[in-house]
């Protein structure tokens, strides 16, 4: 029953848009799905690892500059006469473009951040972000800068006896996000399931010990930080496809912050608990549209944060599971 | 040449200021373990109520300035009593997210409170620069950097000359240590907290009237703050003077004669590459042996 | 036949102090060696020096002829060298078994790949992990709390628990940093009994410990530390009667601790 | 599993409902507008403009018998909530037309969703040429590109006096800012002007000590300014501490009210390009609607610098209100085809939109009236 539990819930999502065709709803819940994604990798680093990264979005960031690159096209200099021409590419080159970008600066910021602990790791990931905002910014010939690139094709996909398609529709890009996440779930929940993931838990707990027994801190974060980064650079790739337009502020502290509150009010280190906590803030926003101030709204997110970390660490899902009678 | 002066003269004034934002900082965190993001949070507040004593109930410019470095520290320590007090306990990524949250609630009730319009402080220095040879400055700058040299001596001498200072330094070593010798360490936080936030506030106050004041101007300043202490070290006092002048320098100079577009970059940068060569800022807080 | 750990010239010096000045010494195959010494004697330094804690100011230390100096902690443990801790000796937020799995680490090898498409020879390795981590809950005696969350258990299960994580993969070298802190008479003698064990099984034990009865009954030999030198190496009869080492315990006050223990 | 998603439609489709019952008859016209955030200080004062023309026109009698209703949504200064904001007000409350969006960037990642759900917006502050020359028939644009304001103002070159000979640019780096630097050079190169140097900076820079430096060594006479009005009030201020010693134009139709309460020291004086003058009803294109707009501004008892601004968003309502009435109904598609016929007097001048970008696919572009106001030690006057 509980095996089953969670593949029902994933066919009613993937039925609503033919239960209930409102094509708002399914806006709504195709942008939370997006920042669920990056909620989902997140947690891998600060649910599992216990590593609080600060500069999470800036793998979400390089996922949608690359992906909106791909598909775009680009020539640039890069000094001596040289020049860098691509072609644009199809959306899904993109896509695994994204994920590989994102993944290789997860592993440069690994090796480069995992040398520190606590204070000096959060501040060295949240200047990574930084940077490479400036970076955006500035370098006008590859990202346009504040321009922004625009006019992005939506993501498109090859479909046996109908061939290329372009995902214009909202239920077909809503169902393109419900898939990606369910990947993205599996993945994590393997890797968090496998003597990999037990690795990172033991680190988490107790370094030290870890240590001594042989696991290679290092080596296991920097792991944690690949898988992460390439699953925040999807996610990144499919907003870049799906809003269309990427600009430098992608590369903001608050979106950072957007996924941590969800990460830690839905449950950190609880494969379901980003999925919660998403649904949830990423649902809010818009429920509340029109009836309080936005301004309010920020100052309600950033007491929730407040109060959760103070009174419910642990985040809503394992205080559900306390609540269950255990058989 | 001419250039070289001016810019020598930018760099000093900015230094300053980037100073007195970084001593607060590393305060807190050296003695609390915590890392303050409501740091920017509290220099907006700082010039927000100079703004309100100045403009809308036309307190004297001087007497502003003091009132508004006096809500920081009162603000700082309700933060402390509220917040703070309880997370004494927990690990230092809890209590960052709470500080998170706090910055959220501030910078949001700011809006709130201000609207999105900056506002422009009026102050009583004629705007007139001061020139002298091939250099110009204008007298407020020199009033700022006049009054963060005399905050950050005050500092220095009580925590060097004061009971409370000696309590201060006590718990910045070893707060165990410090306890057991007598020192009340919850109110040595409080009190730390509180006169950290104050020099965030009275660099709000200060920079207030140079710039102007809106919701937003401590987003930057608070990530300046962080690469201020990380460059001098975390929790290193003399690192955090150091590093404050050597942002002021850097941007200036990068921004002068390098790229004005990735002036604020250069203080990021920095702090990437100093972490990757020598983690340990570079001047780095006494090592514990224990 | 050469000794399986090696110590020479040891020397390390901590910010001005120097925690040790000059110490040697070796740790035969097969047998339990305590190290003792008074508080600040240097004894926990040494621990983190071997398992590679902390950097050595200088000497050399030799594991199986082959040097190990400055590698990093689990450089050494995969080369069969495990530690205890003294205070933060378990894997907390996690239960027991879950702990045993985790310190068995090193005798798996499924990388990335086998965890994301869980192939065949992942699960085979998992289900092998599994069996090894009961057999050792078996072997301490902490079967029958495989479920429990690890900060549950009560204090000489956790210590035990402890011993059982240093040495359930077998290490070649097992360093005990005060396995019997804390424990009432009859803990300390399954401790000790336990120790026995883990040696019969093959481990060298490398133990260091403040419970005199307890050092004197189980050790091979001694090598007594005191302000960061050794001044005494021996079997547990030589040491009881060396003067050097009655005065330093009187010198630091522990008198009565080495007393008894003469006694 | 059923419940749950019950109780979810059910919460997103209460305040839908609520909305809804609150004027069914009323003409709903949508407008996303940075109320938060970075920009937010504009954003307030357009959607302040388009709320007096609502109230303005509701009291004529509103559009074809029916009350007019301004649903105003935040874009919190930032591209992702901006075409957030737009699917709400298309999905949701099915406006049939839109206003929007500020910020070019705002504006361009708005527009895809224009093309998809077939609705047309008005454009009412937005500069960057590639708004009306991408092929996106939906768009009409009521502000004036970077281009047009420097063809304008390259007609009144004879007012300033010593002429200009040489200038520089001080921008904000983004569209706006570069793009205007980029066509005030062309436009005034082309009358004999030489071009300098153009210095950037970043939309969140509060020292522009660096850039101010760097332009000083230079040997031209004019610095023009592009950026939102709080870092042109920084750059004009930091200017005379610099000892930048030359004169300064600003572009983009901003203007620095806070220095006539605190003004520069006597002898720096500044130049101004605006769209509207509040400060000189009567000297509007249509002095009887400027003096209106300024009434009912000054009646809410707004800041009287918003006017400069505020008349985007009170002649984009006007503009839009008369499409509806040409359409004859309150459907996307004729509004789209009336836009082409809307001919009214407005604050700025006469509205009519010409075609602008790839044939087929054009966009709509106003023609829209400048004038340079001088600011001296807290005095206004027109140039």
């Amino acid at each position: 029953m509980s095996k089953l539990l969670p593949w029902l819930f994933v066919a009613a999502l993937a039925l609503l848009p033919v239960a209930f065709p409102d094509p708002y709803l399914l806006a709504v819940l195709t942008s939370a799905g997006i920042f669920i994604i990056g909620a989902i990798s997140l947690n891998l680093l600060l649910g599992y690892t216990g590593q609080l990264s600060l500069g999470h979005v800036a793998f979400f960031g390089l996922g949608a500059y690359t992906s909106a690159l791909a598909a775009l096209g680009f020539d640039i200099g890069i000094g001596f006469g040289l020049r860098i021409t691509l072609a644009p590419q199809p959306a899904w080159l993109g896509f695994i473009a994204a994920i590989v970008v994102a993944g290789g600066f997860g592993w440069l910021l690994g090796r480069l951040a995992f040398r520190v602990r606590g204070a000096y790791f959060v501040i060295i990931t949240i200047c990574f972000a930084q940077v490479l905002r400036m970076v955006a910014l500035n370098w006008i010939e590859l990202t346009q800068g504040p321009m922004a690139l625009i006019s992005i094709p939506p993501f498109s996909l090859w479909l046996p006896g109908q061939g290329v398609v372009a995902l214009y529709s909202k239920a077909q890009n809503y169902w393109l996000v419900l898939a990606v996440a369910v990947v993205a779930f599996l993945v994590v929940r393997q890797v968090v399931e496998s003597r990999i993931g037990r690795a990172l838990v033991a680190l988490r707990s107790n370094e030290s010990l870890a240590r001594s027994v042989g696991i290679r801190v290092t080596h296991y974060l920097v792991i944690a930080a690949v898988i992460s980064a390439g699953i925040a650079g999807a996610a990144g790739s499919l907003f870049a496809h799906y809003v269309r337009i990427v600009d430098p502020d992608v590369f903001l502290f608050i979106y950072t912050v957007t996924m941590v509150i969800m990460v830690i009010t839905g449950g950190k280190g609880t494969l379901w608990g980003p999925v919660v906590g998403g649904l949830i803030f990423g649902l809010i926003p818009d429920l509340l549209r029109g009836h309080a101030a936005p301004e309010a709204q920020w100052v309600a997110y950033g007491v929730a944060m407040i109060l959760f970390v103070m009174f419910l660490p642990r985040g809503i899902v394992p205080a559900l599971a306390s609540l269950r009678p255990r058989p | 040449m001419d250039q070289l002066l001016q810019h020598l003269v930018n760099g000093t004034v900015l230094g300053g200021t980037y100073a007195l934002l970084g001593i607060g900082l590393t305060l807190i965190f050296g003695v609390m373990r915590v890392v303050n993001f409501t740091h920017g949070e509290l220099y907006a507040f700082g010039a927000y109520m100079t703004y309100a004593f100045v403009s809308l109930l036309g307190v004297n410019f001087y007497l502003a300035l003091a009132l508004a470095t006096l809500a920081g520290v009162a603000l700082g320590a309700a933060l402390e009593l509220v917040l703070l007090r309880r997370m004494r306990r927990a690990d230092i990524d809890s209590v960052m997210l709470v500080m998170i949250g706090a910055s959220l609630v501030l910078q949001n009730a700011e809006m709130w409170a201000w609207g999105g319009v900056a506002k422009l402080i009026p102050n009583p220095f004629a705007g007139s620069p001061l020139v002298l040879g091939p250099v110009s400055v204008l007298p407020l700058r020199l009033f700022v950097l006049g009054v963060s040299a005399a905050l950050l001596l005050g500092f220095w001498l009580m925590l060097d000359r004061t009971r409370a200072g000696v309590a201060m330094r006590a718990t910045f070593q070893d707060p165990e240590t410090a306890a057991l010798m007598g020192v009340r360490v919850g109110w040595v936080n409080t009190a730390t907290f509180a006169i950290g936030s104050g020099l965030a506030a009275a660099a709000g106050a200060l920079l207030g009237p140079v710039f102007m004041v809106s919701p937003t101007m401590g987003d930057l300043v608070g990530l300046k703050a962080f690469a201020i202490v990380i460059l001098g070290g975390l929790g290193s006092l003399p690192g955090a003077t150091l590093g404050g002048f050597a942002l002021g320098f850097v941007e200036e100079f990068a921004g002068g004669y390098l790229s004005t577009e990735y002036r604020d970059a250069f203080g990021f940068l920095l702090i990437i590459l100093v972490l990757a060569l020598k983690p340990q800022g570079l001047v780095p807080a006494k090592e514990r042996i224990g | 036949m050469s000794p399986l750990l090696r110590v020479e010239n040891l020397a390390v010096h901590i910010g001005g102090l120097v925690a040790i000045a000059d110490a040697s010494f070796s740790v035969p195959e097969g047998q339990v060696v305590s190290l003792i010494g008074p508080n600040g004697a240097g004894k926990t330094t040494a621990f983190n020096v071997i398992t590679g804690y902390m950097r050595p100011t200088a000497g050399r230390i030799l594991f199986d002829g082959a040097e190990i100096t400055g590698l990093s902690p689990d450089r050494i443990a995969e080369r069969g060298i495990v530690r205890s801790f003294q205070r933060t000796s378990v894997f907390t937020g996690c239960t027991v078994l879950e702990n045993a799995l985790m310190a068995l680490h090193r005798r798996g090898s499924a990388g990335l790949l086998g965890a994301l498409l869980r192939l065949p020879s992942a699960r085979r390795e998992e289900a092998r992990l599994r069996a090894e981590a009961w057999a050792m809950l078996e072997f301490v005696g902490l079967a029958g709390r495989a479920e429990t969350p690890a900060e549950v258990l009560a204090y000489g299960e956790q210590r035990r628990l402890g011993i059982a994580l240093a040495a359930i993969a077998s290490p070649r070298l097992l360093l005990l940093d005060e396995p019997a802190a804390g424990l009432n008479p009859s803990e300390t003698a399954e401790c000790m009994a336990l120790i026995r064990q883990l040696r019969d099984r093959g481990m060298t034990v490398l133990l260091v410990e403040h419970d005199m009865p307890m050092v004197m009954q189980i050790s091979d030999a001694i090598v007594v530390l005191n302000q960061g030198r050794i001044i005494a190496t021996g079997a547990p009869a030589e040491i009881r009667r060396h003067p050097e080492v009655i005065r330093a315990y009187l010198g630091s006050g522990e008198y009565q601790e080495a007393g008894h223990a003469a006694a | 599993m059923l419940n749950r998603r019950s109780v979810l439609l059910a919460g997103l489709a209460m305040p839908a409902l609520a909305t809804r019952g609150f004027a069914a008859d009323a003409i709903k016209i949508g407008m996303t507008q940075p109320l938060t955030g970075a920009v937010a200080a504009s954003g307030n004062y357009v959607a302040n403009g388009a709320k007096i023309a609502t109230e303005v026109l509701n009291r004529a009698g509103g559009v074809l018998g029916r009350p007019l209703e301004l649903v105003l949504e935040d874009n919190k200064s930032n591209p992702r909530e901006a075409v957030a904001s737009v699917e709400k007000l298309v999905l949701r409350d099915r406006v049939p037309v839109l206003i929007g969006a500020w910020s070019s960037t705002f504006t361009l990642a708005i527009m895809p969703k224009l093309m998809e759900y077939k609705v047309p917006m008005v454009v009412e502050t937005s500069s960057a040429a590639r708004i009306t020359t991408s092929g996106n028939p939906y768009v009409f644009r009521i502000a004036p590109t970077s281009e047009m304001e420097a063809v304008a103002f390259a007609g009144l070159l004879g007012k300033f006096s010593p002429p200009m000979r040489k200038i520089d640019f001080l921008s904000v780096n983004n569209d706006f800012g570069r793009g205007a630097a980029e066509k005030f050079a062309a436009s005034l190169a082309a009358r004999g002007i030489t071009v300098g140097k153009t210095e950037t900076m970043t939309p969140e820079a509060t020292d522009l000590a660096a850039q101010l430096t760097a332009l000083k060594q230079t040997d031209s006479d004019t610095v023009f300014v592009t950026t939102g009005v709080e870092q042109m009030t920084l750059a004009l201020r930091q200017a005379v501490e610099q000892r930048l010693g030359k004169r300064i134009v600003t572009t983009g139709g901003s203007f620095p009210d806070q220095l006539i309460a605190n003004p520069l020291p006597a002898g720096n004086e500044s130049f101004h390009i605006l769209f509207y003058a509040p400060w000189f009803p009567e000297r509007a294109p249509h002095p009887a609607i400027a003096a209106t707009y300024t009434a009912e501004w000054n009646k809410k008892g707004w800041e009287f610098a918003g006017l400069t601004e505020g008349f985007r968003g009170y002649d984009a309502m006007l503009t839009v209100v008369e499409a509806i009435r040409l359409a004859g109904k309150p459907e996307a598609e004729a509004i789209r085809a009336a836009l082409w016929n809307v001919k009214i007097p407005g604050v700025n001048g006469d509205i009519a939109f010409t075609k602008d970008g790839p044939a087929g696919q054009e966009s709509g572009q106003n023609r829209p009236n400048v004038s340079i106001l001088k600011l001296a030690e807290g005095k206004t006057s027109l140039l």
